[in-house]
């Protein structure tokens, strides 16, 4: 790498200044779009959830299917999931604050879902839901 | 021309990689080494001082073993200065021991693998070739040097702390070194003219 | 690389090649060439082709083929017919066939996963990086959160890699020593020996040292990175934090140095603090509100000009009165003079003066540097801690006190400065994945972009009632944790009404009886298990109580398209090059060794629970269309490898080709090597979210009787002495400490007999360091055998070693020596089990991190008269 | 523990130590070499003396005792099957010297001795063979006695030997292990044909000649500034090899055969004086012995200072 010192008096470079917008991802969440457009009310978003691991063993049901109002965000699916499955699968999720746990992974149609604000513009959503272990070391 | 080393002491911290991938490279039995690393320290509490010296053999200009050996298995490569041992001309006198004042020789009479269930599958190719009741020091990884590779301690050291040329050539970088950083050699009062150099910490 | 054929001088064999694959003696994991001819391996270099290593390999990694070839290996199934078991019960193993191995392991893990999944234990040893995926992947499928790395954060990472990770984004902090000018450590050995990118480390360091970098060594003993300073400070042991403090109270109040605008831009300095030590929030947004000293009104730290935020001054807020962050903390180091400290770490006023004036001077404020054509800040100074420092009761105000110092500076992941290890990566030119980015989490502090594990340093998750065997879920700040084998453990469990009790676990070559703290308390919680399933390679002391023993193979047999984490763990940080190296078998297994990684999927197709498998394994390794697993479809892990890596770098570029190249790289850019200025995020110099959690621990262990002490929980860092500072009993002089050996990993490596050999010939490795002086006050001398016991009368024997470099008070031994089993016959017996001499129990963890405090204070007792 | 894991053990022991003793000369197979060494150093002295007082058995002794030696020597190699090709360096080394000299000594001695001792042998002692013979066997001799302290000399890496007293002092035991060796041998042949007063005379004055060399080199030893050599002297004197000095070389060399000297024990006799002979002897054997074993290699350190910046 070439470096060269800045010569003259030091005059403190401004670490507000410096930001490089471009460099950082804009944090608008992308909706999920719908792969293939079903017939079905336009009102209603159907869902096809599955569970994994720790999830599943809470439940008798690793594949459900539900329907959930429009317009929905994948913190309405999880709601609803939630009303089906009861706290033990909430508290799993999401913590008191409604966040969810960084080890729950949570995809939708194959998409890794950081946001629960994300918007679901479709009709039809395929949801796999998996608790992944927390803690490292090394 | 003459090969040498130069060894920085103030790069190396005392890993032990050289020693270690020596054994690699010769499969040397237990017992041999042909690079070691000595540590020690200087000064008092709490201004004290640890100092890592690695060690091989310094293949002298004039040196003594092979003045003292007998049968002249002992014997340096005019060619390149490497002075080497014909195992197959080697009694086992080990006046050469005797004779090398950095006790870099090894006389191999212990058995040719460390487990005392045998030789393993590295051993058996790599160690178990070793002629026993000889002497063994470091030849500087000639093999490796003529194929146009640096000796195996020089190639590993994570510290790049050895560097190998020609001492023949006041160009080459270990001349350079050596008089750019005051190079030194160990014991030069016995007057042997070793081909390995430190340059102070 | 290719595999390049080789010509024989000699007879012409058959097969001669160099193969590009993985060392795995440490989790450094260097890349290596294997030499095999003839179905022989003859010879391991390091491979000059990647960034990792460079081509050059420590003494253990050259050594690799001693343990690969070792005659103890296990090649079959073992199991146990003493169903009795302790640390002195003959496990009596009689061979068994797979079949049978797997039969009897499946009919359990299906009982216990019916019953309740959280009853396995998972465990798994942190020198293998590479076995991380598959047991973190089978731990999440089979629906346990019960997971473990033995002696691993416990030693090392509760404290160092939370705090890197809060204030750094990264595993683990290193000087830039392409830069740097001033590197102070505290016991860290970083580039001296063992740990993170310990070889390409070590020639970066000696490359510094070469180009004048000074560094000062803050250490009790003088090995390693102090044998090598420009100066050796020597402390009393687990004081470090009382330095650090007072170093930062002599640059601010003394010196008036420090970095206002990184302070303004880079961190919470100027958030307002009020009377209750939380910030003064919007009352609808909610968000911490600075000082505009344009408008003279307090708003939301969004909405200011850094330039405009006040770091200093009384305000008052809504009838609240307040302060910045940073007026807080300049007041509280006041505290902290030269002069208390030196009473605590019995370093001189007038050192501790003279480092803080060094270290401000060096770090030129304000200066700024040009680096391919970027104009960046230039700050060479860096104050690095790891295990020494931050392996203490104080273990997070001691690393957050040295980290202090950088962050006062702003020399922090600039040129020349403290550096996470890579932090911020733009991701593959070509695929754009792997990329990761700090950003900016609540209250606009840090969140890192990658993280081993979803246990985030920030932003901590929310305490409550713990449902997992560490409590981690109680203690948010702790990874790792002690109480899966505390003496105490049960008592924990029942205080917090634990529903369930570990019955299974399933052990990948962890050494747990040697590796956490002393044997018997290890023993008791192992002993518990009604079942128990190891890979090993050899019968180490902790196979010992297992029920079922299953031969692993070696790292030259094994497959791995992911030996490295990626890269904040063991990529090189600063300047130069990405790199993605895989692991590839050199060898067949021996007899009826197979690879863990393939068997737990066998197991999973036999238990049933390939599809959570599967879905774990997208999860973890972000698999996406067309390379994720589907359903319950039985790949193989090669499959599995080879999906990885057709996912980031390409279709084209699968497990084929990367057995060809051996790895993949790229050059990084000065935006990602000095990303701070580039990323508009925040980190801590006031740690306002340490009063609530504690609060919250508090509101629910107290009820249940468990104090928790808050003065651990408060905002700023203090010194909070260790249990053994606080030892008054009469002859107990000493304070014990264990350093990591150069020629040793963990407890495996003893059993190497080139490292063993090595280690004997080492003035040290094998010996108790003492203090020449105080030996001969004593009349002990060099090499007598003696007892070193603590205050709970836990004892062990060894051959002390005089000498000076070590503090008056200080007794330094090799870590994780003095094996006793007989499945590791080189390994027995040799040096010093200093474990023994450390408790496992609420009283001896941080109340915070949950860190193990790992001295303690002993007395010496003759074992012999003479040697 | 075998023998070889036990040297293993005891090798990496001294690794550790910054004054490492040799080894290989003087312990386990090593000891041959002392007794090599001493034989033949004994046997040329015998020789000389044989040739001077013109006394046979004295000759057929240096021959025997010479033979002893040259087997003792191969029971030392690592490879005494290529004994021969110690020849080859006699430009250089001074074991091919040795070696040389022990050759043409032996010959010579089957030259020259049969047709001395034996009746109907195919050729006179007066013969040419035989003058050929004696001329080898004196010129052997000569190297014999010379050569041996120079070995030691030439060991630049034990300060402790390479002193240019030691060939001297080599000589010197040769003289007294020859004369040792004829008052034996006379008490074998119970034939007094040689001035037994003269022999006495002559032991003294070596005697006397080798306390005063030995007493230079150990004071050279310990003012030449080599702590390596200082080493040595401390294990002779008070360490390892104390024992053997004190009990072997000072007791059973010089006090035992002073004290039967002066008469005080038992009167002067055939057998005083071959007692006297036998415990020279043996006192100049651990002479060897100690000077060997205390032998301490140059320590390997960096030049002091060279390091403190």
């Amino acid at each position: 790498m070439l470096t060269s010192l800045s010569s003259g008096a030091p005059t403190n470079v401004r670490w507000d200044e410096v930001v490089d917008s471009a460099f950082v991802q804009s944090s608008v969440v992308p909706a999920v779009q719908s792969r293939r457009d079903e017939h079905g009310s336009a009102c209603d978003l159907r869902v096809h959830a599955q569970l994994f691991g720790a999830l599943a063993s809470i439940t008798t049901e690793r594949m459900l299917s539900l329907v959930v109002p429009k317009p929905a965000t994948v913190a309405t699916v999880v709601a609803a999931l939630g009303a089906r499955l009861g706290d033990a699968f909430l508290a799993r999720v999401v913590d008191e604050t409604g966040a969810k746990h960084r080890y729950c992974r949570l995809f939708v149609g194959g998409v890794p879902i950081e946001d629960l604000r994300t918007p679901i513009n479709a009709d039809s959503i395929e949801i796999e839901m998996i608790l992944l272990v927390a803690i490292e070391g090394g | 021309m003459r090969w040498g080393m130069v060894i920085d002491l103030k790069r190396c911290i005392g890993c032990y990689g050289c020693q270690l991938a020596c054994k690699a490279e010769h499969g040397t039995p237990p017992g041999v080494y042909y690079a070691r690393v000595l540590k020690s320290e200087e000064g008092q509490y709490p201004t004290v001082r640890n100092l890592f010296l690695p060690v091989l053999c310094n293949h002298c200009e004039d040196p003594p073993c092979v003045e003292a050996c007998p049968t002249g298995a002992s014997f340096k490569w005019e060619e390149d200065g490497i002075v080497d041992i014909d195992h197959d001309l080697c009694v086992g006198c080990r006046s050469c021991m005797m004779a090398c004042p950095y006790t870099n020789r090894y006389f191999n009479d212990q058995v040719p693998h460390y487990h005392p269930q045998g030789a393993t599958p590295y051993e058996a190719a790599r160690a178990a070739p070793h002629p026993s009741n000889v002497v063994m020091k470091c030849n500087f990884c000639r093999d490796r040097v003529r194929a146009g590779k640096p000796p195996a301690c020089v190639a590993n050291c994570p510290t790049v702390a050895r560097i190998f040329g020609d001492l023949d050539d006041p160009t080459s970088e270990v001349s350079r070194l050596i008089k750019e950083r005051g190079g030194f050699t160990l014991h030069p009062e016995v007057g042997t003219g070793p081909s390995v150099y430190y340059l102070p910490a | 690389m290719n595999m390049m054929n080789v010509m024989n001088t000699t007879a012409q064999p058959i097969d001669d090649v160099w193969i590009p694959s993985s060392c795995s003696l440490c989790y450094g994991t260097c890349s290596i060439l294997a030499h095999r001819v003839d179905g022989v391996v003859v010879k391991i270099e390091g491979n000059p082709e990647s960034a990792v290593g460079k081509g050059r390999l420590c003494g253990k990694g050259v050594s690799g083929i001693m343990t690969h070839y070792d005659p103890n290996r296990l090649t079959r199934p073992l199991r146990r017919t003493n169903p009795k078991k302790g640390l002195n019960e003959d496990p009596k193993w009689k061979e068994i066939s797979w079949g049978e191995a797997l039969d009897e392991i499946c009919a359990v893990l299906k009982k216990v996963r019916a019953e309740d999944p959280r009853k396995l234990v998972v465990q798994r040893t942190t020198t293998v990086t590479a076995s991380r995926i598959p047991f973190q992947t089978f731990a999440a499928a089979f629906g346990t959160p019960n997971f473990s790395v033995s002696g691993g954060g416990q030693h090392c990472g509760n404290g160092a890699h939370l705090i890197s990770g809060i204030m750094h984004a990264s595993w683990s902090v290193v000087p830039d020593f392409e830069h740097c000018n001033y590197a102070i450590y505290f016991g860290a050995s970083k580039g001296h020996s063992a740990g993170h990118a310990s070889c390409s480390n070590m020639g970066k360091a000696a490359e510094a040292r070469a180009r004048g970098m000074k560094m000062i060594v803050v250490d009790p003993f003088c090995n390693f990175a102090a044998a090598k300073a420009s100066e050796w400070v020597p402390l009393r042991v687990g004081t470090d934090a009382a330095l650090a403090l007072a170093m930062c109270n002599v640059m601010v109040n003394e010196l008036g140095i420090y970095d206002g605008p990184y302070l303004q831009a880079k961190t919470n300095a100027p958030y307002l603090v009020g009377p209750d030590k939380l910030y003064v929030r919007h009352p609808e947004t909610k968000q911490p509100l600075v000082w505009d000293a344009q408008s003279s009104t307090a708003r939301p730290y969004t909405d200011v000009k850094a330039a405009d935020m006040a770091l200093e001054g009384e305000f008052t807020v809504n009838g609240t009165p307040c302060r910045p962050s940073f007026h807080c903390l300049r007041d509280h180091l006041r505290k902290f003079t030269p002069e208390w400290a030196a009473e605590i770490s019995t370093i001189p006023a007038t050192t501790v003066r003279r480092l803080a004036k060094e270290f401000g001077t060096e770090a030129r404020v304000g200066s700024t540097i040009v680096v391919d054509g970027v104009t960046l800040p230039y700050r060479p100074v860096a104050a690095i801690a790891f295990r020494g420092s931050q392996g203490h009761m104080n273990s997070v105000y001691n690393f957050y006190a040295v980290d202090l110092l950088n962050h006062l500076v702003g020399a922090a992941d600039v040129v020349g400065s403290c550096l996470g290890f890579n932090p911020a990566c733009h991701g593959h030119p070509e695929t754009g994945k792997l990329r990761y980015i700090p950003s900016a989490g609540p209250d606009g502090l840090m969140v890192t972009g990658m993280w081993m594990g979803y246990h985030y340093p920030y932003p901590p998750s929310e305490p409550r009632l713990p449902t997992n065997l560490g409590l981690q879920d109680l203690f948010v700040l702790g990874m790792t944790s002690p109480f899966l084998d505390s003496t105490d453990r049960e008592e924990m469990w029942e205080r917090f009404d634990l529903p369930y009790r570990p019955e299974v676990m399933v052990n990948f070559g962890a050494n747990l009886v040697m590796s956490i703290a002393n044997k018997e308390a290890v023993a008791a919680s192992l002993a518990k298990y009604k079942f128990m399933v190891s890979f090993d390679l050899f019968l180490t002391e902790t196979s010992n109580f297992a029920d079922i023993v299953l031969p692993d193979c070696s790292y030259l047999q094994s497959l791995d398209s992911r030996s490295n984490f990626p890269f904040i763990f063991s990529l090189p940080a600063g300047v130069g090059e990405w790199c993605w190296p895989i692991r590839q078998p050199v060898l067949p297994p021996d007899g009826e060794q197979r690879n863990c990684a393939d068997v737990l999927l066998e197991i999973a197709d036999r238990v049933g629970f390939r599809a959570d498998l599967n879905a774990a394994y997208n999860a973890s390794l972000k698999l996406q269309a067309p390379h994720r697993l589907e359903g319950e479809t039985r790949y193989s892990y090669a499959q599995i490898c080879d999906a990885e890596l057709k996912n980031n770098f390409g279709s084209e570029r699968g497990l084929e080709w990367f057995k060809e190249q051996g790895l993949i790289k790229w050059k990084k850019k000065p935006a990602e090597v000095y990303w701070r200025p580039f990323v508009d995020v925040r980190v801590p110099v006031y740690w306002e979210f340490m009063l609530p959690i504690g609060n919250k621990i508090a509101a629910i262990a107290e009820p249940r009787g468990l104090k928790i002490p808050m003065e651990y929980y408060q905002p700023l860092p203090d010194f909070l002495p260790c249990t053994s500072h606080c030892c008054q009993k009469p002859d107990f002089d000493f304070y014990a400490f264990y350093y990591r050996d150069i020629v040793h990993t963990n407890s495996f490596t003893m059993e190497n007999p080139w490292l063993d050999e090595a280690a004997r010939l080492d003035p040290f490795s094998y010996t108790i360091a003492i203090n020449r002086a105080q030996a001969r006050k004593r009349a002990l001398h060099d090499g007598q055998l003696v007892w070193i016991e603590n205050e709970a009368g836990r004892k062990v024997k060894g051959r002390l070693k005089l000498t000076e470099a070590i503090h008056p008070e200080g007794i330094g031994i090799g870590a994780m020596c003095g094996h006793w089993s007989d499945g590791m016959p080189v390994a027995k017996g040799k040096g010093v089990f200093f474990n023994e001499l450390l408790e496992l129990d609420w009283a001896h963890v941080s109340p915070v991190n949950n860190n193990l405090d790992l001295c303690a204070k002993v007395r010496i007792v003759p074992a012999e008269v003479t040697p | 523990m075998t023998e070889i894991s036990a040297k293993y053990e005891q090798l990496i022991e001294d690794l550790r130590r910054d004054y490492r003793p040799q080894r290989e000369w003087g312990e386990g197979r090593g000891v041959f070499l002392v007794i090599g060494h001493f034989l033949v150093g004994v046997a040329a002295g015998a020789w000389l003396f044989g040739i001077i007082f013109n006394y046979v058995p004295g000759l057929v002794a240096g021959f025997l005792l010479a033979g002893g030696g040259g087997i003792a020597h191969l029971a030392f190699l690592g490879r005494p099957e290529r004994f021969w090709r110690m020849v080859r360096h006699v430009r250089t080394a001074w074991i091919s010297r040795g070696f040389v000299g022990l050759t043409l000594f032996l010959v010579g001695g089957v030259l020259y001795l049969p047709p001395l001792v034996l009746t109907g042998w195919p050729w006179a002692a007066d013969s040419m063979l035989g003058y050929l013979g004696w001329g080898m066997a004196a010129f052997g001799m000569v190297v014999l006695i010379v050569y041996m302290g120079f070995v030691y000399t030439a060991s630049k890496g034990i300060p402790f030997w390479n002193s240019p007293l030691h060939p001297v002092l080599y000589m010197a035991y040769a003289l007294r292990g020859g004369i040792a060796a004829l008052l034996v041998t006379m008490a074998l042949f119970n034939a007094p044909s040689v001035d037994a007063t003269s022999l006495v005379t002559i032991w003294i004055a070596v005697t006397g000649v080798v306390i005063v060399l030995f007493a230079l080199e150990i004071q050279g030893a310990l003012t030449g500034g080599n702590p390596a050599a200082r080493r040595s002297v401390r294990e002779m004197l008070a360490g390892r090899m104390a024992v053997y000095f004190y009990g072997g070389t000072l007791l059973i060399g010089l006090v035992v055969p002073l004290a039967l000297l002066s008469g005080h024990i038992a009167p002067l006799s055939v057998g005083i004086l071959a007692a006297i002979g036998l415990f020279s002897a043996l006192g100049d054997f651990f002479m060897k012995y100690t000077t060997i074993r205390a032998g301490i290699y140059l320590p390997l350190r960096p030049r002091q200072g060279r390091h403190v910046e």
